[in-house]
């Protein structure tokens, strides 16, 4: 829990794929075993930085996302430490048996970043768009899947990727996202952060939907009703003790995602749960469904991914309370 | 040329998937065909696209100006005179059909049916605004009359592989033309594709690749060389071509070998220039995803009186 | 619920992929429309069945499994319905993409046929393997999702999925199946099956371990303990009405597939539960580890996929409930 | 030759991931690498591993004879007399390195890597039994000393290229060699690593293309033809050479023309037999992953004295 803060201010702070970028420089400098591979998408995911700084380490692979995970992976058995980074829809996608068989199998210490998740990328649409690689990464045994939430929150957890050996998938945004972090604040891979304490429900947020959890709380809390937020920057492996605790105390959760509530952050939740403290469950994601073009706002409006949606999760959860 | 086709507002939730088409044969009703083009029709039809292009993209303040424009003459010369096609039976079973592989083009697309009668042309400048039929790329969700949604890039000639290889079962005369960009064919499965269309005899395939020599990040020779392009084309079994992708008559010229060449599938390797036609947007890699500012704007219509 | 049965005889019948490979002929014949992709497995799949009876509608497709997926989208944007098959874990990991853009997001009437699903296959060891194909198939918005038990339900369910108007996945084994449902046995898509009645406890269970389920059912009975079983063979649409009747009967609820826990059938059915009626779960897969050269049986017994297993599962949520 | 290592019994789950290496400068040890041997001596080892191959299957039931009987003096010449490497010493980080890519011809691997004092001669009877470190697709949780998992066809060259990179940061001489099949040419992948080849110029890497004409269900031609392979391979920029696959002088010379090739990598196309040395598996579709009987065996051994 963040121990002093009550009141977050939410302001805007770099997108979490900038600070990816100019971490990844940062983690060049300190480990010249740190390579990185591009698909044609460098200034995008801002790996364009890395490739100004050390053009040696760079390894551009055109519009060949399968061919580039592979390449890491073969990076990865000599010793690198590779990072391949792309739209998280087409470095997964594209590359999810290469994941599967020649990262996750042989454990290779290999760092896959995406960025451009979810649906607040706008005006691109659905093609573009990544709304399943929870899911995907997920089902990758030994990955750790990051997905932070602000440039705090990224920047500590790309040093904590590569610092930790064996695959990672990192999941970041387009959009400028709030800052919810002191610069000082520690991270560690999969211990949950609890930004706020309540008692009648709890808050699962990961990515951008943290932001709108504490909006939610602000807003629940006028209404009398005491929110605990928690922000999953770490979906696996998943921080089982934290969900536990929320479910005993609280008796009611609610999580929030930027995905589809298939296979997301929301349903390995579940499972927590139901192994452990069942209690009531309600979740906010996109619901089966591809999203379209639109500003970010509108989107995240229309597909119901803001702090309105919370509040009426945490609504029905507390209805459905005994 | 029959009158734009109303478009109501469609959720996207709400499409229905595609139904079952009954047989070629019940479909093969007479319909009367787009009227082709003339060459200097054509090149009027191409102007005024490209100034259809700046403003549509201008005002959604985001899109792909330079492989829309490098793609004008191409697309034009589909539309205006090659494709067997009819805006007013947009599902006619016997119709040739196009495929844009390099779904971030579709502004060219957009142009391009408007112009024919398939969308509202005073709707274009929605493009990428929500609700708007003209998404940011190809949706059949929103625009039925298209032949695919795409966007993802490497898989436009295996889709044209399927239809044409259903054509071929139905013993239609349909032709199926799809384009890629440069940077595109990057994908192996381009390459999956043509290993395909080569063995499986696709002759009723025209793959058109927009050689403009500009990929997302930069010049394709610096991101990840393509040449030598024909031989790769020709290694993979299929007859290419080689024309200046801007003269109308060659693409024509092309497009008549293409129909000649039997029992291998057609490569047209089109030699474009990134951003044609508007001077600061030619051969420059920034304008392949960045809107031009208002200011660009004016300037590109002037050019582009 | 199969109402007159109460026992099982669980005699070997064919493996779900040969009923395919048997059903695909037969739909063929009733519909001049249906075509086949194969990517150089056609004898594995059993879709040489239908290369021998139709060759003119049968497509060669070699060792490339990302262009057969979007091959079949062209046929169905052009009005065919095609039927692409491989191993599982070859044609949704390799064409994955390709069935989010390019068949999910334009919602294209393509079927899709994985066999060789889940660690059963035996000596040729996780390259071969599918474990996690139900995560990826469920995260493509509008997809159907099967997973077939045995010989009987895999025929109607081919026949349902050729007739279902969309995309459809359907996840068949390499192993002789034991027959669990008589010949006239009627299924729907998106209704599961009880098999058998019970108070206690519920197991839900689909593909092999469904006949595991029945094995642990009969075992169980023996202590005196109540168990309801039911064939989840869509996991795909989720038939939400019947997890919540047995999670307000029974109050327990064990999962069980031959599949990672992560984003397979039972954490869906946890998200169901949490929504509706929360209660105690337990779950019975693969836990974030990929498999190993073996018999089928070793294999089974080895990672915890057996009635064994489903007991034991049973006695955890039966001592947590309260 | 050293002895075999001896392998203790490992469980997948236990297994940890690569540790970063620490720079090539500090591994910089002098090794002393396997002796090279003669091509009489390699003809016999030849004998053997087919032997082998012919026994391991023949025990374990299941997998794939063909496609590892045509790889023998492939891979007998470069763990016998091309590469650079030590048993003794498996992870000298400046040794040459093969990679399987057609995984599933993993016993002519096995029966090359306990040949050379690997792993256990004694045990490649184990082959694809639960527990055996002879997985039945190469697995390095269970011989860290493989250089790769594999068994998804099409990875291998990537997985190479990336080595070799690493090596040529490193200012290492290592070599990467990779075995392909010619059916699992046929994935996109292969197209998309040979064209970064070319591109970056990896001239420290050998693909070996064993063109045997079957793949899984039949004939190539009929399956999904690759010809004209060489052609396809200079259009991507590499190197090509074509040599009968089964002679050894031929294979050395090959090896040395790559080595000698700078600027771009090479890519050798070996015309071999499938199933070759065994009468009735050779040319023959059904063995290419179905196990011999225990008369076939006997049969097999008998021709293979
Ligand atoms: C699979 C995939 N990877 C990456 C992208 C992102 N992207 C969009 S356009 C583009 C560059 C395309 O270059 P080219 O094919 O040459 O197109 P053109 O020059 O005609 O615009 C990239 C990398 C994508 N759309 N799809
Ligand atoms: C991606 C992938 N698709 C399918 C398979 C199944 N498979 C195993 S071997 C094989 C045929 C390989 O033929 P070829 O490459 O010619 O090998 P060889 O003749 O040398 O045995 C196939 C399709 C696989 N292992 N990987
Ligand atoms: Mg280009
Ligand atoms: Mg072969």
């Amino acid at each position: 829990m963040i121990p002093t803060k009550t009141k977050f201010d939410l302001k805007l702070g770099m997108a979490t794929r900038e600070a990816f970028g100019k971490a990844l420089v940062e983690a060049g400098r300190r480990n010249k075993d740190v390579v990185v591979c591009d698909a044609d998408l460098s200034k995008s995911t801002y790996t364009s930085l890395f490739h100004h700084e050390f053009p040696d380490r760079f390894f551009s692979c055109g519009i060949a996302e399968a061919n580039m995970v592979a390449i890491a992976a073969g990076f990865a058995y000599a010793g690198k430490i590779p990072v391949a980074a792309s739209f998280s829809c087409f470095v997964v996608n594209k590359g999810f048996e290469q994941l599967r068989v020649t990262v996750a199998y042989p454990k290779l210490n290999v760092k896959i970043v995406g960025t451009h998740s979810g649906i607040s990328i706008g005006e691109d649409g659905p093609s573009q768009m990544s709304v399943e690689e929870t899911a995907l990464a997920c089902s990758l045994p030994g990955f750790v899947v990051l997905s932070p939430a602000d440039e705090v929150s990224t920047t500590a957890l790309v040093h904590a990727a590569i610092d930790h050996v064996g695959p990672v998938f990192i999941r970041t945004g387009r959009m400028k996202a709030p800052v919810i972090y002191p610069a000082e604040q520690k991270f560690e891979i999969g211990k949950a952060v609890e930004l706020i304490d309540g008692s009648d429900v709890t808050v699962i947020a990961t990515g951008l939907l943290v932001a709108e959890a504490i909006r939610a709380q602000e807003a629940l809390e006028a209404e009398g009703i005491s929110v605990r937020v928690i922000d999953f920057h770490t979906v696996k492996p998943l921080d089982r003790e934290t969900i536990t605790r929320a479910a005993a105390e609280t008796g009611a959760i609610v999580v929030a995602e930027e995905h589809l509530i298939d296979g997301g952050l929301g349903v390995r939740v579940a499972q927590a749960v139901a192994e452990t403290h069942p209690c009531v469950m309600e979740f906010v994601g996109l619901h089966d469904t591809y999203a379209e073009s639109g500003s970010p706002e509108q989107l995240l409006d229309k597909y119901g991914l803001i702090s309105r949606d919370v509040i009426a999760a945490v609504h029905r959860a507390l209805a459905r309370k005994k | 040329m029959p009158g734009p086709i109303s478009h109501s507002k469609i959720e996207p939730d709400s499409f229905t998937p595609f139904r079952r088409c009954s047989s070629s044969a019940s479909c093969k009703i007479e319909v009367p065909m787009m009227q082709k083009k003339t060459v200097p029709e054509m090149q009027v039809i191409a102007k005024r696209m490209r100034r259809e292009i700046i403003e549509m993209i201008g005002a959604a303040k985001s899109g792909h100006p330079g492989g829309s424009l490098s793609a004008v003459e191409l697309v034009v010369t589909l539309y205006f005179n090659e494709m067997r096609h009819d805006p007013a039976n947009p599902k006619w079973a016997d119709r040739d059909r196009f495929i844009l592989s390099k779904g971030h083009a579709a502004p060219v697309l957009y142009a391009a049916m408007a112009e024919s009668g398939y969308t509202p042309l005073d709707q274009l400048n929605t493009l990428r605004k929500l609700g708007s039929i003209y998404q940011g790329h190809p949706d059949v969700r929103f625009i039925p009359s298209l032949e695919a949604s795409t966007g993802s890039l490497g898989e436009g000639v295996s889709l044209a592989l399927g239809m044409a290889l259903a054509a071929r079962l139905n013993a239609s005369p349909s032709r199926t033309y799809v384009m890629l960009g440069d940077g595109e064919i990057q994908e192996g499965q381009v390459w999956e594709s043509a290993m395909f269309g080569a063995f499986h005899k696709v002759d009723n395939v025209v793959a058109i690749v927009d050689y403009n020599g500009i990929q997302l990040d930069g010049f394709v020779k610096d991101i990840m060389e393509v040449k030598p392009l024909a031989d790769k084309w020709r290694a993979f079994g299929w007859h290419a071509i080689e024309i200046n992708g801007h003269d109308i008559p060659a693409i024509q010229a092309a497009f008549q070998e293409a129909a000649g060449t039997k029992g291998v599938p057609t490569a047209i390797i089109a030699h474009t220039i990134k951003g044609k036609g508007v001077s600061f947007m030619e051969n420059n890699p920034k304008f392949h995803g960045t809107a031009p500012t208002p200011d660009e704007v004016k300037l590109a219509l002037q050019e582009l009186q």
